[in-house]
């Protein structure tokens, strides 16, 4: 029911159950992304995402409406913070419902791909053992 | 032509700038990109083979022919979800 | 971290918000199922859902632990409701925590994929065009 | 044997039968449906040739063998989730 980028905490259960927007869904999947106290061997203590502002919320309306066109859903919820985050702080909510549940999980799994690779988004971590923090690279 | 120049992350820091407006005769943002290494140290960041750039807020190549007024954009591989 | 059958209402969101247990967790995935308002090109109007007590317990048990083994998982959700239920009710409540994406999202659709084929639970179904009560029988 | 038979969903509404204290000679599980066939009308929809099974709470194939004080449920394909 809504694509945005935000700087505030996320409320992921809060919108788990606005998603359900009629009888007509039967299934909802629904991916929360945390901060993680570690990450490829390093302990980490706070992560920053930068963004593209103006492309990253293109980007996320153009997602949203091939999600659409690929499967047949009811919803689709894609939320992304930006900006100083802690540990186990909700880093992105992608949720979608649909009649079956094939559909909600392979749209939920597919939205995360792309938005893995295809949004304008940089993370950059601190980490516990360094002062200079580390851009993140893709492997 | 006037370019209006965006950078991001490592690209960002490494360069100071988040933003510019240049005029070039580059025709292509391959062009563009070697008239920005030319300017020396900082700028050799975007020598990266993992480049990847935008032009007007959508992804494109960097063979992409640009027109006066393109919003170009030069950033790292994408790290979001 | 729970794994039951209840008569009373599934908050999802909730559960969806207490579940992710500790900083290693980097991803939850949860799949919330509804009653729909149709099914088969029948509109429904209610769903009872009949289970075999104390075989259910033991059966959703095994599956977690069959869980636990298959994936690299930090916290299993599966809560199920039977009895009577009305449209728009949650039926299921799966989620799963990993440190990793693509172990959450083939754990929760591997759990769904069980809940339908392996545990004592069968389904009821009233449609609005009929008095007799029809049970469903899978695919 | 003494056989503690649970019947469920469809087959407990047509048998009217949720739960039964049986007392027979059945090794099996499928010895054990012979005889609850051979009861009339009634019983005949255990002749599904979909029935599940399960003894002792476990999920098993027809021809499972039984024991003195055994638990044996026999219902339609489950359909949870």
């Amino acid at each position: 029911m809504a694509t945005y980028i935000t700087n505030e905490a996320i409320a992921a259960g809060q919108r788990l159950d606005a998603l359900a927007p009629s009888h007509a869904a039967g299934a909802v999947v629904s991916f929360t992304g945390y901060v993680r106290d570690h990450n490829l061997g390093e302990a980490v203590s706070t992560l920053y995402l930068e963004h593209y502002p103006g492309m990253t919320e293109r980007a996320l309306a153009a997602l949203e409406i091939d999600a659409y066109a690929r499967w047949p859903l009811l919803a689709v919820d894609i939320i992304h913070r930006v900006g100083e985050l802690t540990l186990g702080d909700v880093i992105v909510f992608v949720a979608v419902a649909s009649a079956h549940r094939q559909a909600a999980f392979e749209a939920a799994s597919y939205l995360m791909d792309q938005l893995k690779t295809h949004i304008p988004l940089w993370k950059r971590e601190c980490h516990t053992a360094s002062t200079t923090p580390v851009w993140l690279i893709p492997h | 032509m006037n370019i209006e120049l965006r950078l991001f992350a490592r690209y960002r820091e490494a360069t100071g700038v988040d933003h510019e407006r240049i005029c070039s005769a580059a025709e292509t943002i391959s062009e563009l990109r070697e008239v920005l290494l030319a300017r020396g140290d900082h700028w050799l960041v975007l020598a990266d083979e993992r480049l990847c750039c935008a032009r007007n807020q959508t992804l494109c190549s960097l063979d992409s022919a640009l027109c006066d007024g393109d919003e170009v954009a030069l950033f790292p591989p994408m790290t979001g979800g």
